[in-house]
């Protein structure tokens, strides 16, 4: 059963939180909490245990810190792990895309959005904005930070 | 003074000549001054999806293309063969310039069967399994 | 053999913006030498329309129609998929009759898309007349679904604990004679392109998705089960109605292109199959729950909520901070994962390779740039 | 935006008269799908709406062989530059149709700080017929093609049809 394959697996690391979630509430069989380094080690282990990334995303919750949550899940079995890891503003979070490449992408796109840098991936570009554009658009202070007028672009 | 024989038989083809280029021409300057023109920065540059092209075009191409073009300059002669025997055909003995054609063209149609036997045709796929 | 210095040089070429087979605005960079490709780059974003910035400035009633426009192909999953979660962070439950009618037009519109995809895909392979088959078959849903819903393609027709139009009698009706056509069809669709010589050439053996990329990349939907792995959200993380009914996942064996195309069709069968079953054990009963709340203003928390489009997993993670704007909606699109194996999957493959590749896992490009 | 298409040399009233009406009754559109309404400009021009029986079915993939540009869909910023080299390379005679509200005006995607999109076709094309909707049923994008084709000929071929109804 993934559901004390994984905490086992996990143990090891002693991240700050793993515990079962509330799947009728929340969604998450399990709910991990994590600092941003030990994600490359999250990330190993959980592929060992046979499970894909499901989405990687941030959230901008503070004023200081933005949270990386990933999703993992699994093919053969329904348990769906979620994962936080705070990230304090304007430090660089360790890519995972070196074990689950389909992160790249993902990651391309949070620092696309966030304007979170991920040390170690192959090609940190723009994905979705103009390569051109200076805005982070999800952040919180976003439409302060640049007055941004929906003109034409010159 | 007057024109020798022969030359004036010239006078003919100069005629036709002058009908030839305007029959090609004449479309093109017709569409010169009656069509509106499009005008814009990018109207002359190559068309690639909307994006600008990356690169020249002009560079050196795999070999194989080459012998596409090869194929293609035998059958081209080859059809400007066939202008005479047209007038010709029909004439005299039907069924010889039957045989004759199909030999001809048989000839020609080795090369086809020499290079599909060389595999020029089947393009190879790389089969990459992870 | 002289070379004199002729290094073999690489053609860079736009499978651009705008190109019939890109199925919408992608835009992928070939380098090539002659006729195989050295690297692809997929660029996107050219479609992106910024829904998940929308969300933050919405409340949760406003952000219901932009659910159809995110993949406007498949459009009542995504309903699904929100109603579902908003409908989890506010502790409602939805009354069976209307349990039923969302899985009736989900069905429904899953047809519709797996018909466009398949008139589309024949058309990026060169063959036109399949085309006009499917669209006349999806016309015919179209207007079913029109009826009840009154869209034919962005739908918004699930609201917060149930569904807003019951179904008629001549819903129902049109529905079973509307599936009896279908099935009728599908001689029609082998013969005219499963048996097809040339779509066989083109289609075994090529673009081949194995287990272990799949797992890496994430890759949901019909292009993972035609890999063989039957991985489909309704039956491993069953929701809604859908374990009242029994239907079949189909699974391919080696995961080429002809794999995933029968996958396809296969899975609009068990659909038709769904439908039916859904439609002989119709409950009556109310179609909306009791006590909606008319502001949804739901506690601090956050919930995923895992819904199975034509494409693949649909992932809504929603984070609300108790206000009546969500914090932060994240769309876990199915398409952005599939479209990121293409990288590695378009590598020494011939052009022509690349158009049948793309065609054959179905993306919808304003679903991937959000 | 002011249409980026010159007068002919040589204008003569019946022979622009004649070319119109061939003009309108075959116009060439060009596949420019950008999002939702490219499905419905889709099933247009399938075998229940139509389009070919106005003489504009035949979808034109390449700019340089088409007459008609249909904006179906959103246009991001990252996409603009790419919509106005389309429109540049088309030869002249062309026409532009924004279809759907967000080639109109930004449509559902356009609030106060949005980012993305650019609120309209027309900020950067010339546009001829605007045809609303989210998206527009075919028969609205048919109605858009026959006021289109009014425009060309100024010569009433929808209002026939709407005299009749009256």
């Amino acid at each position: 059963m993934l559901l004390d394959s994984i905490p086992k697996a996990l143990a090891p690391l002693n991240l700050e939180k793993v515990d079962p979630g509330d799947y009728s509430k929340t969604g998450c069989h399990l709910e991990v909490a994590a600092t941003p380094a030990q994600m490359p080690a999250v990330a190993e282990a959980l592929l060992q245990e046979g499970c894909f990334l499901e989405s990687l995303t941030a959230v901008d919750t503070s004023k200081a810190a933005f949270t990386l949550v990933y999703h993992f899940a699994n093919f053969s079995e329904l348990c769906r792990t979620v994962v936080h890891a705070s990230l304090a503003k304007d430090t660089e979070a360790p890519t995972i895309s070196h074990v689950y490449p389909g992160a790249n992408w993902y990651e391309r796109e949070v620092y696309d959005l966030f304007g979170i840098k991920f040390a170690g991936h192959p090609n940190l570009k723009r994905l979705l904005l103009p390569e051109d554009a200076t805005i982070h658009p999800l952040r919180k202070e976003f439409p302060a930070e640049a007055e941004v007028k929906a003109e034409a672009p010159k | 003074m007057d024109i020798p024989e022969a030359l004036s038989d010239f006078s003919f083809v100069l005629v036709y000549l002058l009908a030839a280029g305007l029959f090609a021409m004449g479309p093109i300057i017709i569409a010169y001054l009656i069509a509106p023109k499009s005008f814009g920065a990018t109207r002359d540059a190559v068309y690639e999806c909307g994006m600008p092209a990356i690169g020249s075009a002009w560079i050196q191409v795999a070999v194989i293309y080459y012998l596409f073009a090869l194929l293609f300059l035998a059958f081209d002669v080859d059809v400007l063969f066939l202008f005479p025997v047209l007038l010709a055909y029909g004439k005299g003995y039907v069924w010889r310039d039957f045989v004759e054609i199909t030999i001809f063209i048989g000839i020609l149609s080795l090369v086809i069967v020499y290079a599909w036997c060389r595999g020029v045709f089947s393009w190879k796929r790389k089969q990459v399994h992870p | 053999m002289i070379t004199s210095g002729i290094e073999e040089k690489t053609f860079v070429l736009n499978l651009g913006p705008q190109h019939p087979s890109t199925h919408g605005v992608l835009r992928v960079l070939l380098e090539m030498d002659g006729e195989y490709i050295a690297s692809a780059e997929p660029v996107i974003g050219y479609g992106h329309r910024a829904h998940e910035h929308m969300a933050e400035n919405r409340n949760y009633h406003q952000f219901l129609p932009n659910m159809g426009r995110v993949d406007y192909l498949h459009a009542l999953a995504f309903n699904h998929g929100y109603c579902m979660a908003v409908e989890k962070l506010i502790g409602v439950t939805v009354p069976e009759r209307a349990e039923f009618i969302r899985v009736i037009t989900n069905e429904l519109n899953r047809i519709t898309s797996h018909l466009l995809w398949f008139g589309a895909y024949l058309m990026d392979l060169g063959a036109f007349t399949p085309f006009l088959y499917c669209f006349d078959d999806r016309e015919h849903i179209l207007d079913l679904l029109d009826r009840i819903t009154g869209s034919r393609l962005t739908y918004c027709f699930y609201r917060f604990g149930g569904v807003p139009v019951d179904l008629d009698e001549d819903f129902i009706f049109g529905c079973r004679a509307f599936i009896k056509r279908l099935r009728s069809r599908w001689v029609d669709y082998h013969n005219l392109v499963t048996k097809n010589v040339i779509f066989i050439h083109r289609a075994k053996g090529v673009g081949i998705f194995s287990k272990e990329q799949c797992l890496l990349y994430g890759i949901t939907g019909p292009s993972l089960r035609g890999s063989g792995i039957p991985y489909d959200i309704r039956k491993s993380e069953p929701y809604s109605a859908y374990p009242l009914f029994d239907f079949k996942i189909p699974t391919g064996a080696n995961g080429d292109i002809f794999d995933r195309y029968l996958v396809r069709l296969e899975e609009m069968e068990q659909s038709c199959r769904i439908i039916e079953q859904a439609l002989d054990k119709l409950p009556n009963g109310p179609i909306m729950a009791e006590k909606v709340p008319k502001r949804i203003k739901p506690a601090a928390g956050e919930v995923y909520q895992a819904v199975e489009t034509a494409r693949g997993e649909f992932g809504i993670y929603i984070v609300s901070q108790g206000d009546i704007k969500p914090y932060r909606i994240k769309l876990r699109v199915p398409s952005f994962a599939n479209l990121s194996l293409m990288v590695e999957s378009f590598k020494d493959n011939l052009v022509a390779d690349v158009v049948a590749i793309l065609g054959s896992i179905d993306v919808v490009i304003p679903e991937i740039d959000r | 935006m002011e249409a980026k298409t010159g007068a002919p040399l040589i204008h003569l009233g019946l022979l622009e008269e004649a070319l119109n009406l061939a003009r309108a009754n075959s116009l060439w559109p060009m596949t420019f799908g950008l999002a939702c309404c490219a499905i419905e400009m889709m099933a247009a021009g399938a075998a229940r709406f139509d389009l070919d029986r106005f003489g504009a079915g035949v979808f034109r993939p390449s700019p340089r062989q088409s007459d008609l540009m249909i904006v179906a869909g959103t246009i991001s910023k990252k996409m603009a530059p790419a919509v106005v080299r389309l429109y540049e390379q088309m030869p002249a005679p062309k026409w532009v149709i924004a279809m759907g509200n967000c080639a109109i005006s930004g449509g559902p995607f356009y609030y106060e700080n949005q980012y993305a999109i650019v609120p309209g076709a027309d900020l950067i094309i010339p546009v001829d017929v605007y045809v609303p909707g989210c998206p527009p049923r075919p028969e609205g994008l048919i109605e858009g093609i026959l006021k289109l084709e009014e425009k060309i000929t100024k010569r009433g071929r929808l209002r026939k049809f709407r005299d009749v109804a009256r």
